[in-house]
């Protein structure tokens, strides 16, 4: 099926920030690499917003669901692809079709649970019956009402162009032609998976939380790149004693790792001479000492860890971010969506995650670790919202919009290393080469009208000095 | 399940005391909830958790919007994921980090309303007594930011001399999706 | 009065769909009749929206409420036009007026009750005074502060451009260049509320139910003319037993008109043959087996039916809309006003009719059936709220929006007969003509900007296959 | 009205009863209430039919909003147009479509959560309690629609045995514009 | 503070009643509070007035949003700005104002809902009772205004014969900002 | 700092009001002064508003706070400056600081509460830290992340253009090139204040009264000079005796004063005879005669009365507005802003005031008077929110809003007379000078594209027939 091609309108000369249009040139110079500046307009510009959904969002791979979350045939979860909401079922032939939750009749949405299991999809309103893989399979009065000429065929629910799954992750895209989910996650997005499918098979613990923050998305997003703000932000957290800042930080072992299309690595890194001390354990000892401690930064992954994260990944004890919005944290223990609701308002989706085989003991404490640092009860998360709400707050006053954020954190003091691997990396301090990476990534995907142009213009990971 | 079944449920539970003795239980029990929700909403955080007793299970699990069919999967169950799954120290955890004077997501503080109705007693059980209300915590933050938590909980209160402490606090939330940036005030 | 010309900002090519202007070309382009394919921009776009209260609802006629709401001079109703609020007052001379509820000084609303009785409006913020034709009577300090220059001549109500009623229904347009209300409800509309007035005259029962949909306005007309809906979205309610489908729906006996400037009735008919069976019982004969059974659709109407409603519409058991939001329902014993309030946001207004002679037995049925079928709390009407509100939202989403709704039912498969009498009708099953009709309709009036274009280049009403 | 006689009529209504006596009848009664109100907060609809009498009259008038001159024609009267205007009948007809496995306007289901507030016995002649209360109906639905409706109510209880049955409940509403798409759940 | 001292407070402040004493005192006060905001919302100003002592104090300050440092300017003090501060002449002149056959903005009238919550008796001295309660009172206006007033109220009530007037009503809102048009009914 | 350059998108030909810009002329039409006609657009065009923002907040002088709220060093309180939040605080030198409230980091909110003490502005979200003069004077991890580059000295809290201060009331504007606060408020404003401090150096009292009403900020400004509506809309505070109106109307003896840049003065007046005798009057005299009915409007003022009013201003017991939003009201006891939140939006702030010296008696009056007859439970103010909301919502509807408000009381026919000092005022009845006065340089604000604009273009602040 193809969507009819939305263009957009020319940016009329001094337009203002609430109306106007957006043109290539406006687009890029909202965020200034080499100053390490940021219009905040982007946390606030309808226009600008209207625009992610399309480019970003509905171009882009958006994560789906665990294949853990529906194993049967007919378990369906529910989720969005920008604001547009989608169906994630498991088909007849086992894989998992991801499907616009609207019919194609007066277009009511089939599905209203947030999860569940279903043989077809019928239609509340007038009875459209459709299979787990979209098909229309039954229309009341077809033959009698309709004379037996609709054409069904045309009028299936419309699949996302592109579904795929990397070790049980489910990635969907509106977009025929963008690439590969393999291709896009690139060597970044695979680290990041792969650290949370270290010590094996993993599934999702049952009980997805879900709450809205009145802030822009990309804050959420900067913000988990965002070692800088622990030790302040957090500190009564650090003082009630839910974690112990100093065994997190590790402000001058940082690992930074910059992928094409925007995603990215950012956070503590074992130093290598401690990751080459691990190498030589026997996997049962590094499970045995990773399991004592699950919320512990300390990742000492088995042999896995680095077939899955690269012998330079593997030391991250850091936040992948795969490119939009999916946040990979508590070395992948958790892993959090980021879902636009508008310029100013976010739905932040929380999935916990354990090795299939973890013991009950390991299950555990990661449920109490999952519960207590992160959602809207955690001790940490509760910190950071109304920091990310009063940021895009201040994006929207007249002087105020007129201002710039800083990002300017390292900027110019590092290198990109590259290993023997192939592998890209930066060994540094506490920095900001993450969020510069970000926005200068989603300014190429904002004005790059289509795949081909992204592809053609967006920047390659970066490689020598940042 | 007949009227007079029902009926019987509701109103006989604790079957060995008269009228009269679960009338002043109740009494009892509506002025310990409703001093507990005072000193919340004072902000005497420590003078609260000297009413928590020390095996307290303070639960809020995660509620879904389901089909009929799936109803059974509206809440997770113990051991899955929840908003709150707290023990005594945990509790402690959360009030030492209000009390910190670096807590500056509660600087300037919340301030909320802990609203406790309906309260029925379902059950007295030597010194334990279960009972269910309908609670709505109302919080507002600056200006502008107003939020309204509303649901069912029951509480296991267990009697401690004059008082009670609550051994037992579930939280069953109307909302499946939380419409406020954290849920950072005790319930 | 003279209101300003209002003209509409050119579209720009590629325009998205939030920000744009529309042309005659885009807007024609939103419904394709020969498809039966509609664009879903049509439930959710803002510049539509605005255009709709300008082209539609200030244009056409709207209904105001029944003579028997406001029987004694200075009794009032406020109704909207659009969104504007209009005080219909009974005048001194019984005439209703129609006038916008807001005073010439500085706007202020002169009622805030939804209904009431005065001698005159005064505005409560500095005292002015209007008559019941919406004169200024008084202005306090007319001679003292105004020094007696006030040209109270040009400072009455705003009166609606036209008004009038047709069988004690009164209609009010803001447009001086509307056509009569008699040639605007043209056959079809006269037949719809002839449908009402069957059995006489007739009166309102006290109690208007209203309640807010978040839902586009057209969704609910679109429904109304829906008898394929009914099987399924009321399957509870049938099996609850509060109606019997098979005695209601007659699938195969549907009768159709549609009428000039998007009027039309659909639904059920009885056979001919059926009809010429009750042409030959008396009066009494029929009202008394009407009365029996007032909420059921067999509709043995006295000969005054056949008078108002045409010997082709008094067949009609089904739903007139006189366009663009008026629904008549249960054979006339309800009216159901669809009030807009954004894109996707609709006022329900519910009015229940009898006739002014019915027996207190009939009166109270036919309370009993309206409260128990529509309304908010009526167990049909409450399947119905949520498929709007949801197919309402799926035109919103950047993919889902891209999609159109499906409208092919019956198309190219009927043909209009006209009787001996000229009244178009279509004899047929279950079927999407009205819908089709009033899509095409609605493209036609968003499209001119004036009522001569409109009545230059609006489709007659169908002849032939449809 | 003297204060004395606003008080005599707020407080001493059911004359006969001495104060314990009534504050036995008001805890009975609201026992009973909050019973009731957690039934239909299940869902088990049937069993609150259990408790409701072979003739009630469940009532809810149309609200306008009006001007103090026309006060009385505030709300619509028995007989006119209202939202609920209801028998046993069509209350079992209605729990019937709850249960029906089609009625999908409430699949996913509705959450409700009713609170009964400010509970005062006006009238106590023979077996049969009139009662005025305030009441919150608040309904959630999926993840996004809030609903909260406010108002007043008068209920006639009919004492049966250990328990009662609601032989009345007219519902006042506070609102006159229903801001809802429905009223599909049990007041 | 222990978890005895606290519970000491909140259960066993009016020493000398027993149990029974204080749970029937209990169902006067709130009866009396329930009937006096049945009077308010029926509109019965006149009738509500009887209830007010001549020497009342109706006082609502304004609360604002403090750092936890400066949480004793948190609402200002008697004798500086306030929302109401009122006397009873004053609360006379408000209803005189509500009854005033001119008072436009309250015609068409507002529909308010004052419910009453987590009731506790805080002192007994004399005739002199001292409460606190949680207040929610709900208006609406016109077809489309919906306003919510949350918060605590400290009153005191002295008895007089059968029943009580109230001798003060302190009132402290939650909201900083007052998200509403005026405040023109009477809390 | 220098804001970026925010230009206007041009206005399309025949552009909707919903969505259009606005070019001089189309401004400048919106109030025909010669008619006394007003558009009533300019309570509800989104466009507008945002250009308000930009074009009379921004660039205008915006009242921040009384001396006396912040007496000691690092004493602050939040205001706003359109929709900008700013802290206005006491700085280290004793003079009033005006910063931007937002971090020049990630942009967040450094105050959060309303009003406290501070010894220095610490961010929340990473702990920068800001001297009280705005000064970026710690930034954690400067040395080690920021490896000592970061220039902090470009990176201080923004400041307001211009802070200055008139007997202890502080006011700011984001503009360089606006006039001195002397010059912008010139006569009229500096007499207003004055009315404040006629009986001596003044104080706040502690309380702000805020709340929002659903209306245009404009509305509410042209109320205060609205001496008309207080015989109607306040006629049942007037009968529950709260005032008495024949004592505080004088319907004959009006006063008024239009001053360059929109502000003005309107209200009763003081005869001259009277003022005359007054002037005959002991300073102690004057005093104790006002004290003894603070409330009332007979204001007889000492000395510094004249000299800070001027011979013919100080006659005023009427309602000064310095422009755009600060209402002085009770002969100088409470001031009130107005503070825009949208076109249809307005939060209320009431500051109530009293001579530092004042007697307690005295002191308990006025706290008396200001709850009771102004705020939201106030009997005089309760009456006038509906009106505003009411009238701003009569904006909107599409026939509605193509009406105009009308402003004609007294056009045409008054002087404005030239005292010996040069001071201008007029004395006249009851009238709408003021509203005039304030819509005509409300026009000139907006159609004017820079301070050098309005300079040259502005009216002078009227001569001779009015
Ligand atoms: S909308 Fe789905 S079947 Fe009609
Ligand atoms: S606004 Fe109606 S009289 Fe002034
Ligand atoms: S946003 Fe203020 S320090 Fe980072
Ligand atoms: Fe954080
Ligand atoms: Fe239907
Ligand atoms: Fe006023």
């Amino acid at each position: 099926m193809t969507l009819r091609c939305g263009g957009r309108m020319q940016m009329a000369d001094g337009a203002t920030g609430v109306e106007q249009g957006w043109d290539r040139a406006s687009i890029l110079a909202l965020f200034d690499a080499e100053a390490g500046w940021l219009d905040r307009r982007v946390l606030s510009d309808q226009a600008l917003y209207q625009l992610e959904l399309e480019r970003i969002f509905a171009r882009g791979w958006n994560f789906m669901c665990h294949d853990s979350q529906i194993p049967n045939v007919g378990d369906y979860f529910i989720n969005y692809i920008g604001e547009d909401q989608v169906i994630c079922v498991r088909g007849e032939d086992g894989e998992v079709n991801v499907l616009l939750n609207t019919c194609r009749h007066r277009g009511n949405a089939l599905c209203r649970a947030e999860q569940g299991a279903a043989k077809s999809f019928v239609c509340s309103y007038h009875g459209w019956n459709y299979a787990l893989d979209g098909k229309l399979i039954g229309v009341p009065g077809q033959s009698s009402y309709f004379h037996g000429d609709l054409d069904r065929s045309q009028l299936g629910l419309v699949k996302a162009a592109q579904v795929d799954s990397y070790l049980g992750f489910w990635f969907a895209t509106m977009a025929p032609d963008a690439p590969s989910l393999h291709d896009y996650l690139g060597d970044v997005g695979r680290t990041g998976i792969g650290m949370i499918c270290s010590y094996g098979d993993v599934e999702v613990i049952d009980g997805i939380q879900k709450n809205v923050i009145d802030c822009n998305w990309k804050i959420a997003v900067d913000n988990l790149f965002d070692w800088y703000h622990v030790m302040y932000s957090h500190a009564s957290a650090g003082s009630a004693g839910i974690f112990k800042p100093a065994e997190i930080l590790h402000p001058n072992n940082q690992l930074v790792m910059l992928g094409e299309y925007g995603h990215a690595i950012s956070g503590p890194g074992l130093p290598s001479e401690r990751q080459t001390q691990i190498d030589l354990m026997s996997d049962e000892e590094r499970i045995e000492a990773s399991r004592s401690a699950p919320a512990n930064s300390q990742r000492i992954r088995p042999r896995l860890g680095a077939e899955l994260m690269g012998a330079s990944g593997v030391r991250s004890m850091g936040h992948p971010n795969i490119f939009p919005n999916l946040w990979i944290t508590l070395g992948g223990m958790q892993v959090c969506l980021r879902l636009p609701r508008g310029p100013s308002k976010t739905e932040l989706w929380w999935f916990t995650i354990v090795p299939k085989d973890a013991p009950a003991s390991y299950r555990k404490v990661a449920v109490w670790t999952a519960i207590h640092l992160f959602g809207p009860g955690g001790l940490l998360e509760q910190d950071d919202g109304e920091n990310w709400s009063q940021s895009t707050r201040a994006s929207v006053g007249f002087s105020s919009r007129q201002l710039g954020q800083t990002l300017k954190m390292g900027l110019g003091h590092d290198r990109v290393t590259v290993d023997e691997h192939g592998q890209r990396f930066i060994d540094t301090r506490i920095n900001e080469h993450a969020q510069r990476w970000l926005y200068r990534s989603w300014t190429e995907w904002m004005a790059a009208r289509d795949w081909a142009e992204l592809r053609a213009r967006h920047s390659p990971a970066p490689e020598g000095a940042v | 399940m007949s009227a007079l079944e029902v009926a019987a449920e509701a109103a006989t539970a604790p079957a060995p005391l008269s009228l009269a003795e679960r009338a002043l239980l109740q009494f009892e029990v509506e002025q310990f909830l409703y001093a507990e929700a005072a000193l919340l909403d004072a902000r005497r955080y420590r003078d609260w958790l000297a009413l928590i007793a020390e095996d307290i299970h303070y639960w809020m699990p995660i509620r879904r919007t389901v089909t009929n069919s799936d109803i059974e999967r509206e809440f997770t169950k113990v051991g899955d994921m929840a908003f709150f799954d707290d023990d005594r120290a945990m509790l402690e955890m959360r009030v030492k980090k209000l009390e910190a004077g670096s807590a500056w997501s509660e600087d300037p503080p919340s301030r909320s309303r802990h609203f406790v109705s309906n309260v029925r007693i379902l059950d007295v059980a030597g010194d334990e007594i279960t009972l269910e209300a309908a609670f709505h915590l109302y919080r507002t933050r600056l200006n502008t930011e107003v939020d309204s938590w509303i649901g069912r909980r029951t509480d296991v209160l267990r009697r401690e001399g004059e008082s009670f402490r609550i051994a037992r606090r579930h939280l069953f939330l109307d909302q499946t999706l939380i419409r406020a940036t954290n849920m950072s005030t005790l319930f």
